[in-house]
């Protein structure tokens, strides 16, 4: 996939337009800024967006894979940056409380496989087809998940 | 009862005189071993001839034979002091030099730091003897034993002057380049026999450097010999006083024999076995206290060793290049001595300046260049003798 | 924009012919080995020599211990919450309430002297603070306020107001805790007159304004707006949390 | 039986996998610069595979800034990296100011652009003095060090603390720049740029120092973006990016400066490009003290801000000297933050060990990961 340099990759507003026009009912652009593009899409059509987002609009880059726990429903920010216009993608897609499943972005990106592992350990996010979804930085016998607003620290409760 | 004063039983005969005198040519220490044991024997002697006057034993103590055994005995550890005390000073110069070029102090406490690198060494000996469960016994305990045993043995064979010697072989330089080398096998045995990975691999790696640094050394030592005559050490230096120091004839000898010598004795930049970033320590790594603290001094009587290999062949041994004041006649040992230390003084500029090469391209410079080199001088030294000037 | 470095060290300088070349840096270790012997070498001998630092070197806190007002905004602001307030004689016998620090756990970040609004608390370069057990860490106030304070050692919050950059005032640089000033929300205070007993300036006074039913006055606080130092204690300890912040931006 | 010929008993001991060795360089090794442990799979001395575990400093950083009011998450954020603490202040204080949705002042900018090249700088010789002891050569780590004790007297003259700095506030700086700073910082940028000469001449100038960088960890552009490898260990492999020019923050486009960038892709081109940032970080310091002084004494450095911050999504990015770190505060309205992520451009540099170590031997280990220059305060959280 190699692009060649003459090749001129999208403004914000074209992303806009070329991701509103694709995915007409799924991705909903919420905000725009200069060189940032906010935008939310249910989680089933994440992966097939990021692919076209990695293949078509050149942004080779994953930042984070976040993960945000809003206590009645959780929700995964994915940050997507562009090497040659230095854009950046947000997309965030909310997940119910009860099935916490979302399809992994690690075989489009590799580096976001570790992102989706902490997020899995801290959150309880579970990354489908992910290589290998284990704990990485807390220890193997957690059985909770840190992160979540029900796992209060000791000053707060 | 008749009084015999001390005097009588303490003269101080010639040396040479004794009939059972070992050496055929003057011999310094012997001398200083011998007068040492007059003294300390005679007095005994006289003690005892006092309390029971005309008693065999004070005769025995004092009869010739008797005091050949015992000036031995005094001679070996007046020996092991020189050289001992020789490579406690290269050690100090190596850790103040190693400063100064890192634009910082070396040691400080103790004679300008000379006492510190001996309380360093003796806190080693005081540490508690641990021996980690899962090793071989046997290797770990005999290996070790064996390389500061070698070291140590050839640091003492080296002959410091005409006059101090321990034997006069006429094959000197081939004898301690036979033990020199022979380090590189106990150093894999104690390796694999410590059970542990690094340590198997710092093993393998000191085998591999020293076998493939051991061709180019012997080809330099044979052009030396070829070009003075013979091996025995002294005519080496005698011959290098009739006509000039071989260094300026053999430069390319000199240089990589001077990098041979580094990458056998394995100081840096070719420490690859001992202390690497990710070997940690190598094949060192499960010794700890005073079985440690006897090989990193192993180690440097290992870098004296190679330092005083350089200074026979090349730099004149004990031979001051002109004269002026006759030191030479009163002490060539100290000439010997300070050209050993300038050499390990540019061996410590070398660890100073380069890092450390990896280990396939210490091989590879150790056939592809250095074998070369060594062969390059040989044909120089043979067209120089062939040419008549040497 | 020449970029000498790689222009002098391109990618593939090293050409074969030179691939044991190591005499330049020989060369310059063996300068740098004559320098260091001649001249005095960088190392400082620690405990023979030290490093000088700077007055606003930020040491362990210092407490200058006449100017406290023990109103606590250090105790509040400090981000490991190491500072205790601690009821200690002051030098004319009456006991007062000073800070006392736990240099343990202290963060060395000077939020203590930045936000002290009579700066009281300083910082202080002194950096030797090696105990034998933890206990001997929790330094009093009396041994917080060591001698030599002196007044660079104090750390100023000089901010301006964005209102005073809008209308072109920007030279004009405020304390903060000298303009937010706590305000009433008269109908949930029951005049219990704990606001004015916990203000440790005593700009608190409890204003009558008419009885209620049961005939007892109704007592209003009313701030002094100049000698406030805005130290939240009236706005945290007010039970019907009838008094809040304006902060004027 | 049948004598076995030899192809058989090759054919054999390939199945038997007896000669690969798993080697553990354990959390504490003198390569790791820190706590991690990179498990390395070695045939003889080729490495096979590679797996990293990190997680050792893991302390909850996150959920930790979620029970503080945000003024007392600056001295965490100092500790995140050790060594480059001001630029993770920095980017937490823009995070916010984003947030509140305020212009700091211009003086504000440029003192901290001037702080961020200073820990840049500072941050660099570490990772130099790191590349000297893994490569076996101690006079780089004392020379290193050395040089970096100027810098860290500029940042004690600056905010009165050598590392851990705590000097960016929320709407500007801690205080102002004393008055003979800009003397300091040109005396210390021009010994600086005679002496890093020498550095270079002890690496660049000796043959042994190339050999052992050039040609070992490679990575084609494909596959260090992929990875998503970020900073100098990117730009050594040909990606043309740097987010101080390409998505400027603060005033850094009021600022020129190059951005080096080498396209071979090994551990030598990577250091090449962290020894060339070293000078340009010297370039933006020239620039940026010239302007502070333009700015004239009394210029406004900050602002007051309210202590709630209103409900909503912020994220700011910055280029920290080891690569792309930002942050994601969800703030919703009290003095505490809801959710702030922090992204460190080690902790997915990290993940790509495996990748840049396979294949080479166990003595390049070291260089590589050198290149990637550690520092697992950040990684962890």
């Amino acid at each position: 996939m190699d692009i060649d340099t003459t090749y001129q990759a999208p403004s914000v507003d074209e992303i806009k337009t070329l991701l509103t026009e694709k995915f007409a009912g799924k991705v909903n652009v919420t905000k725009i800024e200069t060189r940032r593009v906010y935008a939310t899409l249910p989680k089933e059509f994440v992966h097939e967006v990021c692919e076209y987002i990695h293949e078509k609009l050149t942004f080779e880059h994953i930042s984070t894979v976040i993960g945000v726990d809003m206590v009645d429903y959780m929700q995964v920010v994915y940050q997507i940056s562009n090497y040659y216009t230095g854009v950046m993608v947000e997309l965030t897609a909310d997940l119910d409380n009860h099935d916490l499943h979302v399809q992994s972005i690690s075989d489009i990106w590799v580096g976001g496989n570790w992102h989706e592992r902490e997020t899995y350990e801290l959150f309880g996010i579970i990354f489908d087809g992910h290589p290998k979804l284990e704990r990485l930085l807390t220890p193997d016998t957690y059985e909770f998940y840190p992160f979540r607003k029900s796992y209060k620290l000791r000053g707060q409760e | 009862m008749v009084y015999s004063s001390i005097l009588n039983w303490v003269q101080f005969p010639d040396v040479m005189s004794n009939m059972y005198y070992p050496f055929n040519v003057y011999n310094l220490p012997y001398d200083i071993s011998y007068k040492l044991w007059e003294l300390l024997g005679g007095t005994i002697a006289w003690l005892i001839n006092l309390l029971v006057p005309g008693n065999p034993v004070s005769t025995w103590l004092v009869c010739d034979e008797v005091v050949n055994m015992f000036a031995l005995i005094i001679f070996m550890i007046v020996i092991f002091l020189v050289v001992f005390i020789g490579t406690l000073i290269s050690l100090w110069e190596e850790r103040k030099v190693l400063g100064r070029l890192m634009d910082r102090r070396g040691t400080m406490i103790g004679m300008k730091g000379f006492l510190q690198c001996v309380a360093d060494g003796f806190k080693t000996f005081m540490k508690e003897n641990t021996m980690p469960k899962k090793v071989d016994k046997m290797t770990y305990m005999w290996t070790l034993a064996l390389v500061i045993g070698t070291s140590v043995l050839i640091a003492c064979m080296i002959p410091l002057s005409q006059r101090w010697f321990v034997v006069d072989y006429n094959t000197g330089l081939l004898i301690i380049m036979a033990l020199f080398a022979l380090a590189p096998f106990f150093i894999l045995v104690s390796g694999w026999g410590q059970n542990n990975k690094y340590s198997l691999i710092g093993g393998m790696r000191a085998a591999e450097l020293m076998i493939s640094y051991e061709v180019p050394m012997l080809i330099m030592i044979a052009t030396t010999a070829l070009m003075a005559g013979s091996f025995n050490i002294g005519d080496i230096v005698n011959a290098q006083f009739d006509s000039t120091w071989y260094f300026i004839p053999q430069i390319v000898g000199f240089i990589t024999f001077f990098f041979c010598a580094t990458a056998e004795s394995e100081r840096p930049p070719f420490d690859i076995a001992e202390a690497e970033t990710e070997l940690v320590e190598g094949w060192q790594t499960e010794y700890a206290g005073m079985k440690w603290g006897l090989i990193m001094l192993a180690d440097y009587f290992r870098g004296y060793v190679a330092c005083a290999m350089v200074t026979i062949m090349y730099l004149g041994g004990w031979l001051l290049p002109w004269d002026p004041l006759q030191i030479n006649t009163y002490l060539p040992e100290i000439t010997f001595l300070i050209k050993t230390w300038f050499v390990f003084f540019m061996m410590i500029i070398l660890r100073g300046a380069i890092a450390r090469v990896r280990p396939d391209q210490i091989l590879n410079i150790g056939w592809k260049v250095f074998m070369p080199l060594s062969v390059i001088n040989l044909a120089i030294v043979l067209m120089l003798k062939i040419g008549g000037v040497y | 924009m020449v970029m000498e470095f790689l222009k002098k060290y391109p990618y593939d300088k090293n050409i074969p012919r030179r691939t044991l070349w190591i005499m330049k840096p020989i060369v310059v270790v063996s300068k740098l080995f004559v320098k260091a012997v001649v001249h005095r070498d960088v190392a400082i001998l620690y405990p023979y020599e030290d490093l000088w630092m700077p007055d606003n070197y930020r040491g362990r806190p210092g407490l200058r211990f006449d100017k406290c007002i023990s109103c606590g905004i250090c105790v509040r602001m400090c981000p490991t919450s190491c500072i205790e307030l601690v009821e200690v004689l002051d030098d004319s016998g009456n006991t007062v309430k000073r800070p006392q620090v736990n240099i343990g756990r202290c963060a060395f970040c000077g939020y203590c002297a930045e936000y002290c609004p009579v700066n009281a608390m300083t910082v202080t370069p002194e950096k030797e603070l090696a105990e034998y057990t933890r206990e001997d860490l929790i330094y009093g106030p009396r041994r917080l306020a060591c001698d030599k304070i002196n007044e660079n050692m104090e750390v100023h919050l000089e901010e301006t107001l964005m209102s005073d950059i809008k209308n072109g005032n920007s030279e004009r640089r405020v304390n903060s805790f000298m303009i937010d000033r706590p305000i009433l929300d008269s109908s949930k205070c029951i005049s219990c007159r704990k606001c004015e007993k916990v203000c440790p300036v005593k700009a608190i006074k409890m204003i009558e304004h008419g009885v209620n039913a049961k005939g007892r006055p109704i007592l209003w606080p009313e701030v002094n707006k100049d000698t406030c130092v805005c130290c939240h204690n009236c706005v945290d300890d007010c039970p019907k949390s009838a008094l809040h912040m304006d902060e004027v931006l | 039986m049948m004598a076995k010929d030899v192809l058989d008993i090759k054919a054999e001991s390939a199945q038997m996998d007896t000669d690969k060795m798993w080697i553990i360089m354990g959390p504490q090794h003198p390569f790791s610069h820190g706590l991690w442990t990179l498990k390395i799979q070695v045939d003889g001395e080729i490495v096979k595979d590679a797996e990293p575990i990190v997680g050792y400093l893991h302390r909850g950083w996150e959920k930790e800034a979620e029970a503080r009011p945000y003024p007392k998450i600056i001295p965490m954020a100092d500790r995140l990296c050790y060594a480059a603490s001001m630029t993770y202040t920095h980017l937490f204080c823009m995070t916010v100011e984003k947030a509140l949705d305020i212009d700091i002042p211009e003086k504000a900018k440029y003192i901290r652009i001037v702080a961020d090249e200073i820990c840049r700088i500072q941050s660099h010789l570490m990772w130099l003095a790191a590349v000297g002891t893994d490569l076996g050569n101690l006079t780089l780590f004392l020379w290193g060090m050395r040089e970096r004790e100027f810098f860290m007297d500029l940042n004690v003259r600056l905010c009165g603390a050598r590392m851990t700095t705590n000097y960016t506030r929320i709407g500007g700086v801690r205080n102002d720049t004393t008055e003979l700073f800009d003397r300091d910082v040109m005396r210390c940028v021009e010994r600086f740029e005679k002496v890093l000469w020498d550095l270079i001449a002890l690496v660049d100038d000796s043959s042994i120092f190339v050999s052992r960088m050039k040609g070992v960890g490679n990575l084609t552009r494909e596959q260090t973006v992929n990875l998503g490898i970020t900073g100098p260990a990117m730009r050594g492999a040909g990606v043309d990016f740097d987010i101080r020019r390409d998505d400027p923050y603060d005033n850094y486009d009021k600022i020129d400066f190059d951005v080096p960038v080498m396209t071979q892709g090994d551990s030598y081109s990577r250091y090449q490009v962290r020894i060339e940032e070293m000078f340009q970080s010297c370039k933006i310091i020239r620039q940026a003290v010239k302007k502070i002084n333009a700015l004239g004494k009394n210029a406004p450095y900050r602002l007051k801000v309210p202590s709630n911050v209103p409900a909503g999504r912020s994220t700011a990015r910055l280029e920290d000297p080891r690569g792309e770190s930002l942050m994601y505060l969800i703030s919703d309205g009290t003095d505490k933050p809801y959710r702030l992520k922090v992204r460190s451009p080690i902790f997915t540099n990290v993940s790509a060990a495996k990748p840049l170590v396979q294949g080479s031997r166990i003595a390049d280990v070291p260089v590589i990961m050198a290149m990637i220059d550690m520092c697992l305060g950040e990684t962890d959280r």
